[in-house]
């Protein structure tokens, strides 16, 4: 069987981690391709509904990084980050969804090593979880069934 | 459909050798919206922008899309080119297919897949993007030094030489800095204070220059050009007004066996003092800790001598609220102490001292009078050792960086002590002499050749003490790591140069981010040394890691330039990514409830309320405004925003959202 | 046809629901659940339920599904093409065990969807929906069918109509062609009926008020204070619209992905702020008060105005599931009530 | 009783409030919410434990709001809601006079709103106890089997908004699923849309549930979505300390933060 | 293929697209089918539901004349999801329509008769069927003036038809900006609608007043046509509230025991009169 290559996004801010990920490419440290990185100003302004937004689009992981705490370029939009990804957690917990595919991170600018670290550490976490058909098939049921119009 | 353009670099070989550029530009041709798609060796070269400016011009594009390196480096570039050719510059986007792909991963399907991919992204989220105008601020022209050693005082000087209002803001009682403690510097062997004095007393004379010694830095508020700082000045207990400088004070104050800070601990001084006879300003502080008014209540003869009744025992801190336009941070640096050395005595042998403090010793105007006397006896050592890297590249133990300064002032810490004991012995242990620069070379050299410094290259592993000399072992690794023993006096150690103290506070003070040795970081290593991340903060001297006078004097005045060049127009321009709360038409006016919950997240207090009144004048309804000015486009508000009422513009939640369902759209491994 | 009448016991009930069900229909059975009861597709016949009184929700999405699917559609960078849905393809839902209201209502579901403009896919389910009536031999303060013209045992919308006897068997009573094409595949369950009446064991419904009264004095109530002070309480949900049997507003929305997609027609209700506002800020129905009343008009002056049915069933189960305790039978009794003078 | 009908009377009749909101008997032995403008109606107020219902909720309401200044018969959960509607300035303080019910149903005459303040802190506030055994019990749960509970629950939900209604912390003229640009949550009443919405919902009532439950009670459907809510007021407690409805100050747990709060998960 | 039904949409390809003012277009739109298209009736004064795959269908009325036949045209401000979703497309894209639906304007019953067309902003559009559709037929109608208003000069719709009808001696154009709006070079009033119709004073006699545009503006020109001598028959306008379906089931645009979508829009002030304000 063929193994499954799973499907992340990284929700990255600007300064640090886009940075760091900008020091891993001029570096040559090889990972792997499944992530695909979306570049925000903050990691304050990730919005757990993007996160939630890009599993029910089909991503199987999704990494979520920025600046070290005390290291934000806007001082404090990775600690507010911090408090929503906690309770984000909290509630994917507790209503089943494993938090588990979703991976956060600090990366500074100076880690391009780190990134490349935490990008195949979680692409391989993902390959194991497996696909997430849980979510999936939401997206898929529902209408036909009820309908009967498949 | 929107009408984009899409133009994939090869970067010479850099992209195309693992990405089929032509793939991605013909796979992004058939995108909906894409009217045109190409591919080109150098996008960023002149005939490459030429493509993106024909290209907008021909097809009347609404958007670009340029896939190559990362918007960190080019987005300037093609921004600027958009903007040429006519179309607003906020339409156009970099994907990211170098830093973020052709360079981390191998020539393969999936890396050409994930370019595609990421180019997708990039054309779902433009054909969101708005035209943005930049935003205008005004600009207060006046600038803050932070820091009275030899770079700030350049500083101060050039910007307040432009024309401008300058406040120089030192934590000592004297500006002066380091360079003031010193004896000679290399190469040319002139006096430090000679050079410097002339320098602090213009600065003290200056009709732009206000000067704030014994002050910090209390909080830094605010944007480029409009900064609102807190300067905590310290109680001097003086009138200063009426203090003469005359000195009296501070000869009949009964303490006076208090180790001199200025000297290094190795002079005295009394608990009314200032810190040298040059000081500016030349005014003394009392040091409440050491006073004996201060410490049993009674005393007060400095109060009972002073002839102009100067002193003031009740005087307090006083906090000033200066409105800035501008930062210059000249804290400088500091050293790893003796101390800090197990292998020597971790401080417990007198005679084992750091550079700083064989600079006093050296000084004319030293403890010493320039006598090279052990600090343990008093003698006048015959035989020096002097170990350079002391912590320096030492990832193990010490420091991994080089201090960059060491190997000179080694060199001119052994040829002083040749020129003032003939007959001593100067050896120095080094691991490798770094001596880049204007006559540096042969600055060494001549401590070698003419002044008969012993240089040995090697470590020393061990000194202690024994019969009152300093044993000192170490090896010379250029004769098969032969072992060493010098049966010395007095030990120099070339200790590390490190961050001041303080400075990890004064960063996130400041909002500027500093390196893991907590010297301020640079906005770029090699294209903007002297900017922070945050607009309008600059960086001179050893704060941002440790350099020698002539660099620092140079870096301060690069500094001093980018704050001229910064007051040069009244008005600033501002990217305009910042975040706005919607309006809708009445009744609602916005979506926003005004819960305010935003207000507390916002790290530049940039939420204000809004009031939106009937005709006669009732408020109908409050919310929330950004205060485009002080805003700077982090987003925490937008995130939180429960009602979708702010959206954060360059990064929407419209761009935001196409940009992850469409770097989603296809099965992407 | 004429309707006859027949009897069938409990066992042969069951059996008869699997038989249908083993056909290939769709049945659509109420089922005690979560603390209540519902109607689901296809249970077991131990499953079903016969001792409620009401179910939570109407039977509505049988006709009228909370989602439906009108048509797909493709995209591509010139090109759009429409995949349309064979609605001739659903099957036979055979509503089991409904009472009258629920039955009734499909008549009322049936004016909705015809008049002027007719909808297609409505009529399809609805062509291929068979009626299985049971008539209420308990009731609660929240019913009022007979205040609506109708009651436990009114046979309007069944293919046929059980009425379940103190002796444990069912009046069954045979009331239209679909009904009597069961009854005869199912000949041998049925026995011949023997004179029962049902009216003895069907539940006893007071009339409340007079819906003609209520018609009368909305016609003229536009303006009546009663809205302002009988819907403070009102909380805005749709609770009262999603479970009544009759409540038909819905919104139209596009779910897509990479251009490939659907149109859907979802539930919505009148109630909802939203539901009325222009793009330009403006809202014709801008408070709540406005809202409610709009709900009560549609069912009790502008359907019966327009189109000749009263939009209300009397199944109460808006007042069952109002969390703010809307009676709407307190209501309808209080509008009668009211004297209002003529314009 | 007697006390809170004289006490509604009195402020009625002295004009220092223009509505007293309150219980009275509803139809069919429920009780509900009644709005009293009249001092010599205040006999209909009534105070039993069939009156669960979180009246804070009317203080958002636009024709209530009308009024001016209301007195409100307030349990723990409806003072707790009063305090967070004043904290996120949806509420003015002076509009409101709190016409307190304790635990044991006793009337409290509240002079002020800084001694409802007091008067909550010296209360445990944890959520219901049957709830909390019930959150403790899909807690214990495997995760497989929480994510089978919530998928049957949430897949019935119709979108019928009641919990958005009758919940005094969702006051928003907008709400996030009406937003069309993005559409953030899938508008129809399928698998994924419900769980987007009953997500959305949890998240955006996180460090803000007053664990009330009347999300739960005014689900037609019986979906016992008031246990997200509270588990989470819960987690916030644990994580940050904060518990909602305990002062007028703005400090709910996602729009402040601790530079030490805890990030053991964070790589 | 599986029989269609009235939700499906015809595809209509897009044609061409004009900038009328900021944010506001006109698509020509023609059938894809052209069957469909020979087949597609509507008369002045009915609307359509416009969609764009995947962005949602949205209400305007059908802006071109009934008498041009080949094409339809539909010009909208973007403020909407559907509207920025359309002011995406270019020539060549495809949008969906369905209707033609609701009722009419009576031309036929005009004929012979003055017409006072009075219209604000962006409801020109609604308007300008019916205005092409009597001019069109210019020789059964006696005088034709239209009062058209504008916040700015910038705003105003239509512009290269403002100057055809201005220049053409059968037809009384009055155009108007609000005070401030307009150009130094502007040559028509300033002042708002009402208060023009008021000062140029129409004459009621024979005459058939068509008002279109935002509910404020209505409110105060109602009036000022009273004042003039119009009777509340004579006077028309067409309503725009929201609709979903656009045939009589969504429940969305009810007035009272009117549907918008099937009695309206078109109404007249008499029959206004009648309904409760719930428009």
């Amino acid at each position: 069987m063929e193994q499954f290559e799973p499907k992340l996004v990284a929700f990255v801010c600007n300064w640090c981690t886009y940075a760091g990920a900008d020091l891993t490419g001029t570096s040559r440290i090889k990972y792997a391709t499944n992530v695909r990185i979306i570049r925000f100003p903050c990691t304050g302004r990730i919005d757990f509904m993007l996160i939630s937004k890009a599993f029910a689009n089909g991503a199987d992981g999704v990494i979520v990084s920025g600046c070290h705490p005390n290291d934000c370029h806007y001082t404090s939009g990775n600690f507010h980050a911090r408090r929503r990804w906690m309770s984000y957690n909290a509630m994917l917990t507790f209503m089943g969804m494993d938090p588990e595919r979703i991976i956060f991170s600090w990366v500074s600018a100076a880690e391009g090593a780190k990134w490349a670290d935490i990008v195949n550490q979680s692409v391989d976490k993902i390959r194991k979880i497996g696909p997430f058909t849980e979510y999936q098939k939401l997206v898929q049921s529902g209408i036909e069934e009820e309908n009967f119009n498949g | 459909m929107s009408r984009i353009g899409v133009f994939v670099c090869h970067c010479g070989e850099n992209i195309s050798a693992t990405v089929d550029v032509a793939k991605v530009a013909d796979d992004a041709s058939r995108l909906p919206g894409v009217v045109h798609s190409v591919d080109y060796k150098y996008m960023c070269s002149d005939p490459g922008q030429t493509l993106v400016k024909d290209a907008i011009k021909e097809h009347n594009l609404t958007g670009v899309v340029v896939a190559a390196c990362s918007p960190r480096m080019h987005e300037p570039t093609f921004r600027k080119a958009c903007a040429t050719a006519g179309l607003n510059p906020y339409l156009s986007e970099m994907a990211n297919v170098r830093e973020h792909c052709s360079w981390v991963h191998d020539k393969s399907e999936q890396t050409t897949q994930k370019a595609f991919d990421v180019v997708r992204a990039m054309i779902s989220k433009v054909s969101n993007n708005g035209a943005l105008e930049p935003i205008k601020v005004p600009v207060t022209k006046r600038a803050l030094v932070v820091g009275g050693g030899v770079a700030g005082i350049q500083a101060a000087l050039d910007i307040a030489n432009c024309g401008h209002q300058v406040v120089l803001v030192e934590r000592s009682p004297s500006i002066g800095g380091h360079m003031a403690q010193l004896s000679e510097t290399f190469p040319t062997l002139d006096c430090s204070q000679c050079i410097l004095t002339p320098r602090m007393v213009e600065v003290a004379q200056h009709p732009n220059i206000t000067l704030y010694t014994y002050s910090e830095i209390e909080s830094v508020d605010g944007f480029i050009g409009n900064f609102k700082v807190k300067i905590r000045k310290k109680a001097r207990n003086l009138d200063e007004e009426l203090c003469t400088g005359c000195g009296l004070c501070t000869t009949k104050c009964p303490q006076k066996k208090i180790p001199s800070e200025f000297e290094q601990g190795l002079g005295f001084r009394p608990a009314i003092y200032t810190p040298f006879p040059q000081a500016v300003p030349n005014k003394p502080i009392i040091d409440h800790d050491n006073c004996t008014y201060y410490k049993s209540g009674k005393c007060k003869i400095c109060e009972i001598v002073c002839p102009t009744k100067a002193i003031r025992f009740e005087q307090e801190d006083t906090i000033l609220d200066i409105e800035i336009g501008a930062i210059v941070l000249a804290t400088g640096f500091d050293i790893k102490r003796s101390d800090f050395f197990p292998e020597y005595g971790k401080g417990k042998y007198k005679d084992v001292i750091d550079g700083l403090q064989f600079e006093r010793l050296a000084s004319a105007s030293g403890p010493t009078q320039g006598m090279i006397r052990r600090p343990s006896d008093g003698q006048i050592p015959k035989k020096i050792v002097f170990i350079a890297c002391a912590g320096s590249r030492d990832p193990a133990k010490g420091i991994e960086y080089c201090s960059k300064i060491c190997c000179m002032y080694t060199a001119k810490h052994a040829m002083l002590y040749k020129h003032k004991v003939h007959d001593g012995e100067a050896h120095v242990f080094y691991m490798d002499i770094r001596a880049g620069g204007k006559m540096y070379e042969e600055f060494v050299r001549r401590a070698i050749v003419e002044d008969h410094v012993n240089y040995t290259r090697g470590r020393v592993s061990t000194i202690y003490e024994l019969d009152g000399k300093l044993i000192v072992k170490g090896a010379d690794t250029l004769l098969g790591a032969q072992a060493v023993e010098i049966e010395a006096d007095m030990v120099v150690l070339a200790t590390a140069g490190i961050a001041n103290e303080g400075s990890e506070e004064l960063a996130q003070k400041m909002h500027v981010s500093y390196d893991q040795h907590k010297f301020f970081a640079e906005a770029h290593p090699k294209l903007k040394p002297v900017e922070t991340n945050t607009g309008g903060i600059f960086l001179a001297g050893a704060c941002q890691t440790t350099r020698d006078i002539p660099d620092s004097v140079s870096m301060a005045s690069g500094a001093a330039v980018k704050v001229a060049a910064l007051f040069s127009s009244d008005l600033l321009t501002r990217e305009p990514i910042v975040a706005r709360v919607n309006r809708i038409p009445g009744p609602s006016h916005s979506t926003c409830v005004g819960c305010f919950l935003c207000q507390p997240v916002c790290p530049y207090q940039a939420i204000e309320r809004e009031e939106i009144k009937d005709r006669a004048g009732n408020v109908i309804k409050s919310l929330a405004r950004i205060n485009e000015g002080l805003c700077q486009g982090c987003g925490t508000c937008v995130a939180l925003c429960r009602s979708k009422s702010i959206d954060l513009l360059g990064y929407t939640d419209n761009q935001m959202h196409s940009e992850v369902l469409s770097v989603l759209e296809e099965a992407f491994v | 046809m004429i309707p006859e009448k027949k009897i069938i016991d409990r066992v042969a009930l069951d059996k008869l629901y699997e038989s249908l069900k083993a056909a290939g229909n769709k049945m659509f059975a109420p089922v005690f659940r979560n603390e209540q009861t519902n109607f689901e597709y296809n249970p077991a016949a131990t499953e079903i339920s016969y001792s409620h009184i009401q179910t939570t929700q109407s039977v509505k999405n049988t006709v009228f599904p909370k989602i439906e699917n009108l048509f797909r559609f493709e995209s591509s960078q010139k090109s759009v093409e429409l995949v349309q849905i064979d609605f001739t393809k659903v099957p036979r839902v055979i509503v089991w065990n409904a009472h009258p209201c629920d039955a009734a209502a499909f008549s009322a579901l049936d004016s909705v969807f015809n008049w002027d403009y007719v909808d297609e896919i409505y009529n399809a389910r609805r062509e291929k929906l068979v009626v299985i009536g049971m008539s209420c031999i308990r009731a609660d303060e929240n019913c009022f069918c007979t205040s609506v013209d109708l009651g436990p045992g009114a046979v309007k919308g069944s293919d046929i109509l059980l009425t379940p006897l103190a002796n444990g068997k069912f009046i069954a009573e045979i009331l239209t062609d679909l009904g009597k094409s069961i009854a005869d595949e199912n000949a041998s369950l049925f026995t011949a009926s023997n004179g029962e009446n049902k009216e003895e064991v069907l539940a006893k419904v007071e009339k409340q008020f007079s819906h003609e009264k209520v018609t009368e004095n909305l016609k003229n109530g536009f303006e009546n204070s009663f809205w302002h002070e009988f819907s403070l309480r009102c909380i805005g949900c749709g609770a009262c619209a999603y479970v009544c049997p009759i409540c038909t507003c819905f919104d139209i929305q596009d779910e897509s992905k990479a251009g490939k997609g659907r149109r859907l027609r979802c539930w919505d209700s009148c109630g909802f702020g939203m539901f009325t506002l222009h793009t330009s800020g403006h809202n014709p129905r801008e408070v709540q008060s406005q809202r409610w009343r709009q709900r009560l008009m549609h069912k009790f002056s502008y359907q019966p105005d327009r189109n000749e049915f009263i939009g209300c069933v009397g199944c109460g189960r808006c007042s069952r599931a109002c969390p703010v305790d809307m009676n709407i039978l307190e209501q309808l009794v209080e509008l009668e009530k009211l004297e209002i003078a003529a314009k | 009783m007697d006390n809170l009908r004289k006490k509604a009377k009195e402020l009625l009749e002295s004009k220092s409030v223009d509505l007293v909101i309150g219980y009275e008997n509803g139809t069919n032995g429920k009780a509900r919410a009644v709005f009293i403008k009249d001092p010599e109606k205040t006999g209909k107020l009534i105070y039993d434990e069939r009156c669960k219902q979180n009246l804070a909720v009317y203080l958002n309401k636009h024709e209530v709001k009308h009024y001016g200044r209301i007195a409100i018969v307030a349990p723990l959960m409806v003072m707790r809601s009063i305090l967070v509607l004043i904290s996120e300035c949806q509420v003015k303080q002076e509009n409101i006079t709190v016409l307190g019910i304790g635990n044991d149903g006793s009337f409290l005459d509240f002079q002020s709103m800084e001694v409802v303040e007091k008067y909550i802190s010296k209360i445990p506030l944890g959520n219901p106890e049957p709830d909390q055994v019930i959150i403790d019990k899909l807690n214990a749960m495997t995760m497989e089997e929480r994510r089978e509970f919530w998928q049957n629950e949430l897949e019935r939900c119709f979108k019928c908004y009641a919990c958005r209604a009758a919940c005094p912390m969702c006051y928003c003229l907008r709400c996030t699923v009406e937003c069309n640009q993005p559409q953030w949550i899938s508008a129809p009443a399928h698998p994924l849309g419900n769980l987007e919405w009953h997500q959305l919902r949890t998240m955006h009532l996180t460090g803000r549930c007053v664990s009330c439950g009347d999300c739960g009670r005014a689900c037609p459907l019986n979906i016992p979505i008031h246990l997200l809510t509270m588990q989470q007021a819960e987690e916030a407690f644990h994580m940050f300390g904060v518990r909602a409805g305990t002062s007028m100050k703005a400090d709910s747990a996602l729009s402040t933060y601790k530079p030490d709060d805890k990030e053991n998960f964070i790589l | 293929m599986s029989p269609s039904n009235i939700y499906v949409p015809y595809l209509m390809e897009i044609e061409t697209i004009t900038e009328e003012a900021p944010e506001v277009r006109t698509f020509r739109l023609k059938f894809k089918n052209q069957e469909e298209g020979e087949n597609f009736k509507f008369s002045a004064g009915q609307f359509a539901e416009y969609s764009v795959m995947g962005g949602g269908e949205s209400t305007f009325c059908i802006a071109s004349a009934p008498t041009r036949k080949g094409y339809l045209e539909c010009t909208f401000r973007k403020t909407g999801r559907v509207t920025n979703a359309l002011s995406k497309l270019e020539v060549g894209d495809t949008v969906g329509l369905r209707g033609p639906y609701g009722n009419v304007f009576p031309i036929e019953e005009w004929e012979g008769k003055n017409l006072l067309y009075i219209a604000g902003g962006i409801a020109l559009p609604p308007m300008r069927c019916v205005i092409w559709n009597t001019i069109d037929k210019r020789e059964k109608y006696k005088d034709i003036t239209i009062v058209y208003g504008a916040r700015t000069v910038n705003d105003l719709v239509y512009k290269n038809e403002l100057k055809e009808w201005e220049e053409r001696p059968d037809i009384n154009l009055i155009t108007t900006v609000d005070p401030g709006g307009q150009t130094p070079d502007w040559k028509g009033e300033v002042g708002f609608v009402p208060t023009i119709v008021d000062k140029v004073a129409p004459n009621a006699e024979n005459t058939i007043a068509i008002v279109c545009g935002p509910p404020i503006m209505i409110k105060f020109t109602f009036p000022v046509l009273k004042k003039l001598g119009f009777s509340d028959e004579n006077i028309f306008t067409t309503l725009e509230n929201r609709m979903k379906c656009g045939f009589g089931k969504c429940g969305r645009c009810n007035v009272g025991k009117y549907y918008v979508c099937k009695d309206g829009p078109v109404f007249t002030l008499s029959e206004l009169n009648k309904m409760p304000a719930e428009y």
